[in-house]
């Protein structure tokens, strides 16, 4: 039981290790950010989970099982998030997207974060809170 | 592994000196993190090297059993990162505040204090070679 | 176990936890300062009291026995430095009734110059490096505050030069630290005493303790790391310049006087003999030259602060038993009279407008009395007598001259002439020129209670001065016996450690 | 510990340093604001699985609580850069008119 | 002695609050002090001229072996007699001199201090104590100079004299430790009566030359001399006192003292006679020059300081008494000549000769005092001024040494004397009258009785020279350090004195006769030869404010990066010099070793750094700055040392976190970064030397063993005393929870200070600007 | 702030973990890594991160005291924890400061099974100050906007 | 969700009188009490508990495979292997009202297939997604509302 509980945390592992080197590699090799972004954001957040997975398979105490499904639920959480934040940010800013791009039903709308960001950001103007 | 940190210390103080010369104040305070930085490796480096044993007591022991990494660098480095951390945020805020209100990022160019003796150029007095200062 | 020695930390630290409680009201923390300042003056009466007759108090904090905790240790030379800072502590708290705006007080005046003054006590008071390293880290970030309180833009511009070149001092000062842990194991200064000696490359803790004479240095404002000072010390408000002017470079002093006579003594000739030396007399000239390059009554006062650090070095480097008793006696010499100098310096520009010399004037017509508490400090930085600063001055020569350095005590007696003739040319710009805008309002125009603020710590300090000129023999004595404590340490490392030390293993000579 | 695990501890231990360097060289490169704060996000991703393979290899689970710790801070941090760029967005735009 | 000293101080002290008492008498009440004291002191004439010596000592700083030791041989009791006697005097005619002056309370401290400092001076047998009234007359004649401060020439005036007299204070200070550590012995007198070779000591000389340049700075030797002119500046009480009694004679003083102990030597007596002649010559000529009455006077002062001090140095025995009847009557009549000439400018409202005339008729009082003086001056018989003359020459001739120069010299500035004495009173009293001198009056009996009463005993010491023999030998005796006769006659027979003295009447004659051209010819000879010392003076200054502005530009140019890379340079090269040259440097023995995380992580570390000194941006400088925080909180956790490794990434997240908050406003990197070549290259070479020094620091720290005690001792007990399992947390909390209680303490003061600096902005300043503008 | 729905809604869900989080870290410094000042800094991200989402204002708010009162009680009371030990054994100040004085409990086996102690308190006090301190500072540097 | 909470005191009761503190001994304990409570669940009428439990199982399972095939997909792409990519920004109408309801949906949305959820618009009717491998608009547009929103409303309400 112990030994198979060991191979497959060392699979788990193996594969999470293979996970974040996909997300690094697709950092560098993607064309965009937003594009770089679904790498680090999906294989990283898998490719590190799979890691915690390992660890709480790994440690028998129920401590260290609860922390690092703790530390997964938080990633799965935080991850996506993140990635709305900068996401959204990389919008406003102005990135190019890539040139395989085929639709872009942001750009033109009201909704545009670029358009909202700096319209709302002008002189005296408040910007509304949110809900 | 003690020799390979020490020449990666000193490559991080090599670099942190070449950023402290800056005349950018932002470029000097990175250089500023990276000495803090460097002096904490530094402290755990004398202190010794050990891989994988923290010294934390195991539950049910009451003694730290051997092998153990010592306890006391990394107690002083702890304290060294905070008091750097609470030294280099006031500097930061204290730069922003001196852009605001001097309007300058530029060391050299800090001269409300001193000295107002010295002709604004400098007059070539200066030991900073001048050539640079036609860029700021 | 005596919580004296504690004291010098403590109840700063405590003080500065009610104010900071106290944030909203500005009369509560100004009582509290003023009742925690003089709380610490009592103590530091009591501490010299304990000490007079060369007992040294220790505390074990936590209960740790040395070297495992930390250990404060009080002798006749801590004793004296926390007995001089406790009373510049008062005294500029006072005059901070008449000088910090309601500003400056919200924003935290109070509990910093608290802060600022429980790590001045903890440098003087702890028997442990990495300690003092954190003490000279609160005083540092205390420093910044008070630096930067107020936010004006010369403020700004000073204070961060003196951020900057701090933070590079204060790396290397924890580097230092590290490295003599590093040859020794331990930081309990008392042990340190005992261990450098036993390191088997005495090189290396030669280079050690240069690093300290560049870290220290550096807090010192010795040449050629003073940039700091000058850049900054006359921009923040008054009773902040004073008692940074009294006390901060002290401490480095201190802290050099203190491990060069304790722990680094294996190789004097490169040390005390070489850097040191030098470093003493580039420094009288170089922050001499520098007060008489300005025109600016606190600019001049802050580049003497640097001149007469280099006094106090002299004497370290010289390293006899007269030299040393001279430094301490310097130190509480050089301490109320710049703390004396930058209160006077405040209240002739808020007289005068100005504290520029083209600015100022009138003094000795509108306020006499006023011209008599600023001639006591200036005479006594001239060194004339029969005034403190003669005194230190005489022994360090008379100490100079025994050891027949010609140079160093050439230098210095031409240093105590520049600062004669810098002092003379105050004296007639400031006190005996008319003001360029005709006559001008005396102290009386003040309101009372700001006055007696601004003014009662002039009395007090210039009464200092003249009482230790005209009857210099107890501080003289006292400085004499904490050198002497300082130059055969080993009752000290006894009473830290509670152990006859071991007999040194000295390892081979030095080359 | 199993030899297996071990080996598999080691060289996913191997994998994620290059994976480090290969986020390294993306933080480095940019080229726009956006990309170097993904790479810095991946990073401390990167880190968070890092310091859980420590946990397995020296045995210690203590370094979980590190690696949650890095995620909450990590997290902050990607947020505030998000921050920077909307507010250096507007700075420059309001800079240029 | 103690007593009389600190009763003038204390007088000093009252003086101010008793004038604003009596504003119209408070002189005479002040004058009663010293007076008393001196009647005191004339009591004490017996005693010593029978040979007794009067001492008191008692302890001051005994740390030091400082004590206030007093000794009142001849010597001290002539000069105390002088300064009490005619301080008395000065005060009562100052009373009249300045009445109605509104700080003339401050000018009684001023003087009664000055005087209470020069008995001090002459009284002391210590030499600390010496040389602290020394500096006290320096100091308080300084306030005296400057009395009229909002006059910028008295304030000139008074820091140069401080500064001379100053110098020559700092040589005195080095000269006397010296002696005493030499001598064995800080009492004066006990170094004269030592066995202790001084003259054949190693340091001799530098113990004379740093004696004499405070005796000669003080007492205004050329070249030293160009203070003492300005010196006028003062009210004319200070300048008769300064001249007559007190300051300028400390020197003289002090050659006279240290005769005994030091004098006799090639070097002693060809040094005081050379620079004594030629100020003696120079004062003399020097005051033809002159027009305004008191530099005339001023520049006599100058001739008789050369005098003196060449008499001390022959060392003679008829150059010893010359020099004590010499000093005696030249204090009479000067005194009795500054008071007079400043009768002349009250009752005239000018002291220039050349608008002064046909004073006779309106100011015979003033005159006759003027005349009187003015011919001991000259040295006519019967006045003291002759005897002391004549004694001068005979010191002369007799001293073996003297060369026929000095004679000529002696001559010709006693000549100038005639001459100026002439100048004071012929010109100003039996002149044409001028439009200057029409509504001149006689003054007061305050301001006469001074003069009147010094002037009298010129010539009453003249005609009686038994009255002051007997304390003139004990003076005498003194200054021989051994019994010495001395007789006064008004006529010592033909000798060949007797001749000089006709023929430097003879010549002082003529050269007043001849005053026009020879007054040309004066300035053009000083023109000719440019030795305008006082013009050099300000020269001097000038150039040391230069110089100090130069090399303060230098050092202090405001330039961050400068200060920077100055504070580096020494940061490195001070410990990387030691490290070679005290053969610190050691490899330690260890293999490097194989352990592929740690060579991964600092790797990174690596590729983070350059990457942080290459950005062109802002934030790729702090995301590069991230790689190697994080990779050194990785290299924290696997290396053992899981606390440190957490708190280094939160406070690395937590930092940038910081920068990202503040620099969206900040401006981007720009051309700042674009620097020369040259000096890239000089950071770049600074930057890999500190990065050599420190790893060649570390390692051979490294190669030391380190010992374990401690964190033995904290495996240990952390448990079992500190209940806790975590030791790096039990260490932080309790083993050294005192440091931590200091990191607290930094952190609140960063965050108190943060928002200080963000939220009170530029109100503070405001606050300021209110209150400087309306104290 | 950032006005982004997501953020505040996932601010919402987070804050209390982390508190909570914070807490646990604090309590088991002594016997684990974490204590006071890595447990004050994630309650200091924790708030910083809602003043992210939600401003400022909404923060301090939600903090309810000042950041600088936080800081000063939370150096009050590391100090006081010094002082306990000056209350004895052996009479008022008759042992050194931040001695500690501990509350042990032990299992019929003899063993120490809870211990809690003034040095946990001082933690408390440091976990305070951090939160003080670095609060303060983020509430410095938003408000700017 | 009263149920929930009489569920966790019967676990707790369960380790209390087993002595057991462990995770694992909580974990059986919470099963035992849950079938338990499931087998008497005609007491407890219009309670949604199980519906919801379940449904959450239900849908982490479905999510986490969905993550799973998400990355290798994404993995593919990285590697150069599979189709090449076509991103596009897609507007998603929504039916989804609450805060909760949005974050989860748009949290879902990142982690799974090649999408990234962009931004709510500030009326919050429209998600804008950015999607890596886009066949037809259209398409994705309706497979997101019928797979993921779906999913998600319905376990939530
Ligand atoms: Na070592
Ligand atoms: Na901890």
């Amino acid at each position: 039981m112990t030994d198979l509980l060991q191979i497959l945390a060392g699979l788990l592992v193996l594969g999470g290790a293979c996970f974040c080197f996909v997300a690094a590699l697709g950092i560098v090799r993607l064309p965009d950010p937003i594009m770089r972004m679904h790498a680090s954001s999906k294989a990283g957040t898998v490719g590190c989970g799979l890691i915690l997975l390992s660890v709480a398979l790994h440690f028998p105490e129920g401590g260290v099982m609860a922390r690092a499904l703790a530390a997964i639920a938080f990633l799965l959480i935080s991850t996506p998030v993140a990635a709305h934040m900068i996401g959204r940010a990389a919008y406003a800013c102005g990135v190019e997207l890539c040139a395989g791009t085929i639709a872009d039903e942001l750009k033109d709308t009201k909704d545009n974060p670029r358009r909202l960001l700096l319209g709302q950001a002008g002189p005296g103007v408040e910007r509304t809170g949110g809900p | 592994m003690e020799i390979v940190l020490a020449f990666t210390v000193g490559a991080l103080v090599a670099g942190s000196v070449y950023l402290l010369l800056s005349r950018n104040l932002l470029r000097l305070l990175f250089g500023v993190i990276l000495l803090s930085n460097a002096v904490n490796l530094s402290i755990f480096l004398v202190g010794g090297l050990t891989f994988g044993a923290p010294p934390l007591i195991a539950e049910g022991r009451s003694v730290l059993e051997a092998p153990y990494a010592n306890p006391l660098p990394q107690a002083l480095i702890l304290t060294a990162i905070v008091i750097g951390f609470g030294l280099l945020a006031f500097s930061l805020v204290l730069v922003y505040r001196g852009h605001q209100e001097i309007g300058t990022l530029d060391g050299d160019a800090l001269r409300l204090a001193e000295p107002p003796e010295t002709p604004a150029a400098g007059g070539g007095a200066t030991a900073i070679p001048t050539q640079d200062r036609s860029a700021a | 176990m005596n919580w004296l020695v504690a004291a010098p930390i403590l109840i700063p630290m405590a003080t500065a936890a009610l104010t900071g409680l106290a944030w909203r009201s500005v009369p509560l923390q100004r009582a509290l300062t003023l009742a925690g300042m003089t709380a610490l003056l009592l103590a530091a009466i009591a501490l010299l009291l304990q000490v007079q007759h060369g007992r040294i108090l220790v505390m074990q904090m936590g209960g740790w026995a040395a070297p495992f905790g930390i250990t404060l240790v009080a002798d006749m030379l801590t004793a004296i430095m926390v007995l001089v800072s406790a009373l510049m502590a008062l005294a500029v708290a006072v005059y901070s009734l008449g000088d910090i705006d309601p500003v400056r007080a919200r924003t935290g005046f109070h509990p910093v110059f608290c802060a600022l003054m429980v790590g001045v006590g903890g440098a003087f008071v702890t028997g442990d490096l990495f300690n003092m390293y954190v003490w000279f880290e609160v005083m540092l970030i205390g420093s910044f505050v008070l630096l930067a309180l107020g936010g004006r833009k010369e403020q700004l511009d000073g204070a961060i030069k003196y951020a900057c070149l701090n933070l590079v001092a204060t790396a290397a000062l924890l580097l230092a630290v590290a490295l003599l842990y590093g040859v020794t194991g331990t930081l309990n200064m008392a042990e340190l005493a005992l261990r450098v000696r036993m390191v088997p490359n005495q090189g290396i803790v030669t280079t050690i303790a240069v690093l300290f004479i560049v870290a220290f240095g550096m807090k010192a404002a010795v040449f050629p790391l003073f940039f700091w000072l000058p850049a900054a010390y006359h921009t923040p408000a008054v009773a902040v310049q004073a008692i940074f002017a009294g006390l901060l470079t002290k401490v480095g002093v201190y802290a050099l006087l203190r491990t060069f006579t304790l722990i680094f003594t294996g190789d004097t000739g490169w040390t005390h003999g070489g850097i040191l030396m030098w470093i003493a007399g580039l420094t009288m000239l170089a922050g001499v030259l520098g007060s008489l390059a300005v025109r600016d009554l606190r600019r001049a006062w802050s580049w003497q602060v640097v001149a007469h650090i280099g006094y106090m070095i002299m004497g370290l480097a010289l390293y006899t038993p007269l030299a040393v008793a001279g430094v301490v006696f310097y130190l509480v010499h050089d301490i109320v009279v710049k703390t004396n100098l930058f209160l006077g310096a405040g209240v002739v520009r808020r007289l005068g407008g100005s504290a520029d010399y083209a600015g100022l004037g009138g003094l000795f017509k509108a306020a006499p009395l006023l011209a008599v508490l600023l001639f006591v400090p200036m005479a006594s930085l001239a060194g004339f007598p029969p005034l403190s600063g003669f005194w230190s001055k005489l022994v360090l020569v008379q100490a100079g001259l025994e050891q027949q350095s010609w140079a160093i005590v050439a230098v210095a007696l031409v240093t105590g002439l520049l600062t004669m003739a810098l002092v003379g040319r105050v004296w007639a710009e400031v006190v005996w020129k008319p003001h360029p805008d005709g006559d001008i309002a005396g102290t009386a125009a003040l309101p009372a209670g700001q006055r007696l603020a601004l003014v009662a710590p002039l009395v007090l300090l210039s009464g200092i001065t003249v009482a230790i000129g005209l009857y210099a023999q107890p501080v003289m004595d006292l400085s004499s016996r904490a050198a002497a404590d300082l130059l055969s340490p080993e009752p000290y490392i006894r009473a830290i450690l509670g152990e006859p030390p071991p007999p040194p293993v000295l390892v081979g000579e030095l080359p | 510990m199993i030899p297996f695990l071990q080996i598999c501890i080691e060289i996913a231990l191997g994998v994620l340093l290059l994976a480090l360097v290969l986020a390294s060289v993306r933080i480095l490169r940019g080229p726009s604001l956006p990309d170097r704060i993904i790479a810095v996000d991946l990073f401390g991703t990167l880190c968070v699985a890092a310091i859980a393979l420590l946990a397995l290899y020296t045995d210690q689970p203590v370094f979980i609580d590190a690696a949650i710790a890095l995620a909450l801070v990590a997290f902050f941090g990607t947020v505030a850069y998000a921050r920077f760029v909307e507010r250096r967005t507007v700075e420059e735009t309001n800079a240029d008119d | 002695m103690l007593t009389a000293v600190v009763a003038i101080f204390l007088l000093a002290a009252l003086a101010p609050s008793l004038h604003r008492l009596l504003p119209n008498g408070s002189h005479w009440v002040l004058a009663l002090g010293p007076a008393a004291i001196t009647v005191w002191f004339a009591s004490q004439i017996p005693a010593v001229s029978g040979g007794a010596v009067l001492t008191q000592a008692m302890h001051w700083v005994p740390a030091l072996g400082v004590e206030l030791a007093f000794r009142l041989d001849g010597l001290s009791l002539l000069f105390a007699l002088l300064v009490t006697g005619i301080g008395s005097l000065i005060v009562v005619y100052s009373g009249s001199y300045l009445h109605g002056h509104e700080h003339q309370g401050r000018f009684y401290l001023f003087i009664l201090a000055f005087m209470g400092s020069m008995l001090g001076l002459v009284l002391a047998d210590d030499m600390i104590g010496l040389f602290v009234f020394w500096e006290l007359t320096s100091v308080t004649s300084f306030l005296l100079i400057g009395f009229n401060h909002e006059d910028a020439r008295s304030r000139r005036s008074a820091v140069q004299a401080l500064l001379v007299t100053a110098t020559g204070g700092l040589a005195l200070l080095a000269g006397l430790v010296l002696l005493g550590l030499e001598g064995g012995s800080f009492r004066l007198s006990a170094v004269q009566a030592s066995e202790v070779d001084l003259r054949g000591s190693a340091l001799y000389l530098p113990i004379l030359g740093l004696l004499l340049l405070g005796a000669f700075t003080k007492s205004a030797q050329v070249p030293f001399h160009f203070w003492l002119p300005n010196a006028m500046d003062a009210p004319t009480p200070v300048s008769a006192y300064l001249h007559s009694a007190t300051m300028v004679k400390a020197g003289v003083y002090l050659v006279a003292r240290l005769q005994p102990t030091l004098g006799g030597t090639e070097v002693w007596i060809w040094t005081l006679a050379g620079f004594g002649a030629v100020t003696a010559v120079w004062g003399g000529l020097m005051a033809l020059r002159s027009t305004d009455l008191k530099k005339v006077l001023a520049y006599t002062t100058l001739m008789a300081l050369g005098v003196l001090t060449l008499l001390a140095g022959l060392g003679s025995e008829d150059a010893i008494r010359a020099y004590c009847v010499f000093l005696l009557g030249h204090s009479l009549y000067k005194g009795a000549l500054f008071m007079g000439a400043g009768g002349v400018d009250h009752g005239t409202g000018t002291r220039d000769v050349r608008d002064l005339g046909g004073l006779w008729p309106k100011m015979r009082l003033t005159g006759l005092v003027i005349l009187l003086a003015a011919l001991s001056m000259a040295g006519l018989p019967p006045f003291f001024g002759f005897v002391g003359k004549e004694l001068i020459y005979e010191g002369v001739l007799e001293a073996d040494p003297a060369g026929l120069w000095i004679l000529a010299g002696v001559v010709l500035a006693n000549a100038t004397m005639l001459g100026a004495a002439g100048l004071v009173f012929v010109k100003p009293f039996l002149g044409r009258p001028t439009p200057a001198t029409a509504h001149a009056h006689e003054n007061g009996p305050a301001l006469l009785l001074g003069p009147a009463v010094l002037a009298l005993l010129g010539l009453g010491f003249g005609l009686m020279g038994s009255w002051p023999a007997g304390l003139l030998q004990a003076t005498a005796a003194a200054v021989a350090g051994r019994p010495l006769a001395l007789e006064l006659h008004l006529w010592h027979g033909l000798t060949p004195a007797l001749g000089l003295s006709a023929l430097t009447i003879a010549l002082g004659a003529l050269l007043y006769v001849g005053l026009g051209p020879v007054t040309a010819a004066l300035a053009g000879l000083a023109r000719l030869s440019r030795v305008d010392f006082d013009a050099g003076w300000d020269r001097l200054l000038a150039g040391l404010d230069a110089l100090a502005r130069a090399i303060t530009r230098r050092q202090q140019t405001g330039a961050l990066t400068w200060y920077m890379l100055a504070t580096i340079a020494v940061l490195t090269l001070l410990p990387g010099v030691t490290l070679l040259a005290r053969g610190g440097l050691q490899w330690p023995d260890q293999p490097v070793g194989d352990d592929y995380v740690g060579w991964a992580l600092c790797g990174l570390m690596l590729l983070g750094t350059a990457g942080a000194l290459w950005a062109r941006t802002r934030l790729g400088a702090i995301t590069a700055l991230s790689i190697v925080g994080m990779s050194i909180a990785l290299f924290f956790l696997a290396f053992s040392a899981p606390d440190v490794g957490i708190t280094q990434l939160m406070v690395e997240t937590l930092t940038v976190i910081i920068i990202v908050l503040v620099l969206a406003r900040l401006p981007k990197f720009g051309p700042l970064e674009r620097t020369g070549a040259g000096l890239r290259l000089l950071k770049a070479g600074l930057a890999l030397l500190a990065g050599a020094v420190t790893t060649a620091i570390l390692l051979s720290v490294h190669a030391q063993p380190l010992s374990p005690h401690l964190s033995e001792f904290y495996a240990a007990a952390s448990y079992v005393e500190a209940f806790g399992h975590n030791v790096v947390n039990v260490i932080i909390v309790d083993f050294r929870g005192f440091d931590t209680l200091g990191e607290i303490a930094v952190v609140a003061m960063a965050g108190l200070g943060v928002l200080a600096l963000l939220k009170a902005r530029g109100a503070p300043a405001a606050e300021d600007q209110k209150r400087e503008t309306a104290p | 702030m950032m006005n982004s729905l997501i953020l505040q809604t996932a601010t919402r869900l987070l804050l209390g973990l982390m508190i909570l989080f914070s807490v646990f870290i604090l309590w088991r410094g002594h016997n684990q890594p974490g204590g006071g000042f890595i447990g004050g800094l994630i309650v200091a991200v924790a708030f910083a991160l809602h003043a992210l989402a939600y401003g400022v204002r909404a923060m301090r708010k939600l903090l309810v005291l000042d950041p600088r009162t936080i800081l000063a009680a939370g150096l009050a009371l590391s100090i006081l924890a010094g002082f306990v030990a000056a209350l004895g054994p052996g009479g008022l100040f008759a042992n050194p400061y931040l001695e500690g004085r501990w509350f042990v409990t032990y299992t019929p086996a003899g063993e120490k099974s809870f211990a809690i102690g003034t040095p946990v308190l001082f933690d408390i006090g440091v976990y305070l100050v951090v939160i003080g301190g670095i609060l303060a500072m983020v509430q410095g540097l938003m408000e700017e906007d | 969700m009263s149920l929930f909470v009489t569920n966790l005191l019967l676990a707790l009761a369960w380790v209390a009188v087993n002595g057991d503190f462990s995770l694992g001994g909580f974990v059986a304990g919470f099963i035992l009490a849950h079938l338990i409570l499931f087998l008497a669940r005609p007491l407890y009428p219009g309670q949604r508990y199980f519906h919801t439990l379940w449904g959450a199982l239900g849908f982490l399972l479905w999510f986490l495979k969905e993550v799973w095939v998400s990355s290798v997909r994404v993995a593919k792409g990285v590697l150069g292997i599979g189709p090449k990519p076509t991103p596009a920004v897609v507007a998603i109408p929504l039916d989804a009202r609450t805060d909760l309801e949005i974050t989860l949906l748009a949290c879902c949305i990142t982690l799974t297939p090649g999408t990234l959820s962009l931004d709510v618009s500030p009326d919050r009717r429209t998600l804008y997604i950015h999607s890596m491998f886009t066949e037809d608009v259209e398409a994705l547009r309706r497979e997101t509302k019928e797979t993921m929103e779906r999913r998600i409303l319905e376990f939530l309400r």
